[in-house]
């Protein structure tokens, strides 16, 4: 196994010690349960985002914990969403008295466990909404699967509220943002080798000298189709193309109605892309693609995108959502109006994510 | 009946299976998710195991919902809260017994199975735990109404879940993380309804 | 070969025109020859930072021009020196009329074709200085050797230069504060995977799925040892120790006599790390090694620095010097007093590096 | 005797050995370099021939001369300039002339091979193609200076190059990438040196 580690019983505690010695001016890492704040404690009257899931996709979510976007997030093993418990704990450190928004990769795992850390949170007097994201076109069907899953726009989206919450927006405002953002979010991601989680010392699927992965998640799971390679123009115009031409998308997601104080399903149905549309590109490294193959992606993507009369107004390039080592990219596109590119552009400054400050 | 003794030797036994079959549990896992089933399993059991001493001389329905808590609190993954949720459920219903009826058996994976689909929202053929926990929740609350003693009618439950294990196979996964594998699921066993099938045989064993 | 590209005699023109599509609002690429300049043309008036070197070490240097670092960079083949007509144009593009500081890492090709570029440069009436870094503790003998090679104290320089620039330093204390930061920086790297070119299609060198190689440079290169995989605390400690144990480490480096108008060599002494020395601290990614086992990495360094006495006061942790998609690591450190980190906290804004404004 | 004709020649067979041996140079500047020096000659000397048409009515100084910044401007890496200035300072001193004598690719080879060396700063024995230019030069200058016809003298040089490559093997490099590998750069062949013995033989068989 090919990896700077110590014992594999001791990877995300090592790590997590090393982040807080690197940033110690901008998180805290408590250590039991495990969950990050910002170093400056809960931010007063501001509602405390938080997200979190399986580790193995830093930065995300540890390393966007800063001013203008995280307040906590929480890190499990490796690849396994987090427990209640430290979700809860974290919305405790983190509130700072307008309420949390938990951001939720749409994993039936996260899912369930954010839920029942929201029950929690709300059993205790704090005001709670959790939000799904789920931008994955590559899962086609709701109805038969677990339903798309959440990935690249989650970065996207993390940054935008973060910048709202900034603001001040409050907790309906947040939610009503992310919620947004996410149904103008939609991505795609492919894979050419696949990785290793320290726990189990070998590949998660094999894959041939000449195979790449197509429709993969963020776990080192194998992808919707397997195929032969190919060159990165083709690679990439299929994956904006499937993200432009998908068609509307619609499913039933939970939420915590405060009036009713329970949770109720809801149906969104997300509205394709169209002409003239402005939007943030971010082509994202699966860990091991170095960020000049992702200009060549770049490259392509912003033709195709061209030809579909779809504007790019800002973009994100680099490993931002990984899976440990793994070689392949990522795209997502998200429709942006100029109050959402104006949260883009806030200050952000968190170890993963730094600008304007 | 089961004893009180005979409940902290089935979570024992829980950890033992669990340990031994965790590479096995993350290998089905590997295929069709995403490679962690096992070493959920064993990490949460294991901390179960730890805890056992502490807590064995609460009632059943005590001691089911610490085992709960342990596991929602260190499981993690879709497989920590469901089956969280299974002993926190079990728990509720057999709260202040000191030990089970052979009802009580059948009432408890009656709860369990209800909390799973509960909180899973899973249906029979989904390819999940539940394709287990059905048809065994079944064949005991039919056996234990006919009067089948209760280690006879764990015995067939093994039996059931081990048939159940085999027909998630040809399944397509329509929960979980398998699903987005889609028709690329199929011909794999589900890892979350072979831990269900390890838990009964460990039922089964302690209740001998 | 497992890589996102076209056909790999396009891959270096292909890569840079996506970068010129996702910059343009920072950096300008030339293509014939390769350079590119900031997006606004010269600064008047302000000393000129120009590096270069072979591609595949993205973001180095390209992704480092604009405000507050370089100016202009120079992409070679990969991993080949870029050539000296390429400086040349780029000096002359990016001249604000204040001199140009050509920051050479110190590689047989790189020198003399950077030396070749000045002379063009000098003879065309523009005030040149060739500031030739060598930080690579692994190489130990200058005298057996082309001497130490350039590595990770690079990005270092490079930023801290930018921002002396930006401050109005004239090319002489631009030059002087160069020599003496190279001085006081050292590095160490190492390889758990081998890295493949575009061209060639085969990993550079062959390694066992238990081994790694010791003390490498950034061009795919074996290093100077092969050993036994071992774990990240062992791995780190040796490194670390190897880079604070160096001992004086004297060479002769050319430089531009502007009052002699000719080239002389210059010895150059640098004083080994002491207790109480403040120091930045990078843990640099060859491309393949994810930032999660950069932490790891981070945590016993900081481990080792602190019992030696010496202080992190910043620190850069990432993937910023890179070997294509190579998995392993470099560590540098740095040190630096008062006013060179409050350089190095000045605003920077270039596509691989961003903060402070 | 070396008319402009087989100077022409000459370039243009370093364009077709290079290409033919561009995977071979290559391979051994994998080993101890890294791995470009025969993508980087090739790259050179395909631009060289591109433009042999547009300069070979110019003087073989020119001709020297513009093939020098074609290699200075697309070789890069440390071959580029050495063999760029090479080619330079064989140029400077040949300038204006429509043919070379015998003793003039004497002077060509001894101007190329010290423009290297005031470059490259390399000694004998360091590893690196002036141990194949420095033998040859000598080589070369002894037997035109005894009156050996060019292309014999040249036929015997090709044998001393290809005995200078040779000689490079047990050496540790001193200068240049190799050298960074100290003891593991012994018992394998340079790769500049290989190109230049490459070189020279173009040389003799345009000379013929
Ligand atoms: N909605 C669900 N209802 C019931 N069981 C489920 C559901 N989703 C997943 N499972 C079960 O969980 C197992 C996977 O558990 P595990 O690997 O620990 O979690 P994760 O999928 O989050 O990595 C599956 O094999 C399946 O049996
Ligand atoms: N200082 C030097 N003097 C003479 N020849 C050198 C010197 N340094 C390197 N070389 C030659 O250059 C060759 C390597 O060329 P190449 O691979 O094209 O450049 P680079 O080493 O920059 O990748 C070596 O094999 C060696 O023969
Ligand atoms: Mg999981
Ligand atoms: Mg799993
Ligand atoms: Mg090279
Ligand atoms: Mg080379």
């Amino acid at each position: 196994m090919k990896k700077l580690i110590n014992h594999p019983d001791n990877v995300i505690k090592e790590q997590l010690e090393g982040m807080q010695a690197a940033h110690a001016d901008l998180i805290k890492v408590n250590f039991e349960p495990y969950y990050i704040t910002r170093a400056g404690g809960p931010v007063k009257g501001k509602v405390a985002l938080i997200s979190g899931g399986g580790s193995g996709h830093e930065p995300m979510h540890g390393g966007f914990v800063g001013h203008g976007m995280l307040h906590a997030a929480c890190p499990g093993e490796v690849f396994t969403s987090p427990t209640p418990d430290q979700m809860h704990e974290a919305a405790k450190a983190a509130n700072g008295g307008a309420g949390v928004l938990n951001i939720v990769k749409n994993y039936t795992g996260d899912v369930m466990n954010f839920e029942m850390a929201a029950e929690l949170a709300i059993a205790e007097g704090i005001q709670v909404q959790n939000i799904v994201i789920d931008d994955d076109v590559a899962v086609k069907d709701s109805l038969y699967t677990a339903g798309r899953r959440g990935v690249g726009a989650t970065v996207l989206i993390e940054k935008i509220c973060g910048a709202a919450s900034e603001e001040g927006y409050d907790l309906k405002a947040v939610s009503e943002l992310c919620r947004t953002l996410n149904q103008n979010a939609r991505s795609m991601g492919m894979a050419l080798t696949s990785c290793i989680t320290p726990a189990n010392g070998s590949p998660s699927f094999e894959i041939g000298d000449d195979e790449m992965e197509i429709g993969i998640g963020i776990h080192g799971e194998p992808g919707i189709q397997r195929e032969k390679i190919k060159s990165v123009d083709e690679i990439t115009e299929m994956m904006t193309v499937g993200i432009l031409e998908d068609g509307a998308y619609s499913r039933k997601l939970k939420e915590w109605d405060h009036d009713k104080g329970e949770w109720v399903e809801v149906e969104y149905v997300d509205q394709p892309f169209k002409k003239g549309d402005n939007v943030i590109a971010f082509v994202n490294s699966m860990g091991g693609t170095p960020v000049s193959e992702l200009y060549g992606v770049y490259r392509k993507m912003a033709q195709v995108t061209d030809k579909f009369g779809i504007k790019i107004v800002r973009n994100l390039i680099g490993p931002y959502i990984t899976s440990l080592e793994m070689q392949g990219c990522s795209i997502t596109l998200m429709k942006v109006d100029d109050k959402m590119v104006k949260l883009w552009d806030a200050p952000v400054y968190t170890p993963g994510l730094k600008w304007g400050m | 009946m089961l004893t009180k003794e005979q409940v902290i030797t089935w979570l024992t036994l829980c950890h033992e299976v669990l340990e031994e079959n965790k590479t096995w549990l993350t290998q089905l896992d590997t295929a069709i998710g995403d490679a962690d089933h096992g070493n959920n399993m064993n990490r949460g059991f294991k901390k179960v195991y730890a805890q056992l001493d502490a807590i064995k001389d609460k009632d059943i329905g005590a001691i089911f919902k610490a085992t709960a808590m342990t596991l929602i609190s260190t499981v993690g993954g879709a497989s920590g809260p469901l089956y969280g949720t299974f002993f926190l459920q079990a728990g509720n219903k057999l709260a202040g017994k000191e030990e089970l009826t052979d009802n009580d058996v059948a009432i408890m994976l009656r709860a369990g199975l209800d909390g799973v689909v509960m909180r899973g929202k899973a249906q029979a053929g989904d390819k999940t735990m539940v394709d287990v926990l059905i048809p065994v929740t079944e064949s005991v609350e039919q056996d234990i109404n006919a009067g089948t003693p209760l280690a006879e009618a764990l015995a067939k439950a093994v039996e059931v879940a081990e048939q159940g294990v085999k027909d998630t196979i040809p399944l397509v996964a329509k929960k979980g993380r398998a699903s987005y594998l889609g028709e690329r699921s199929r011909g794999h066993q589900d890892p979350g309804a072979t831990s269900s099938r390890l838990i009964i045989e460990a039922l089964f064993n302690a209740s001998r």
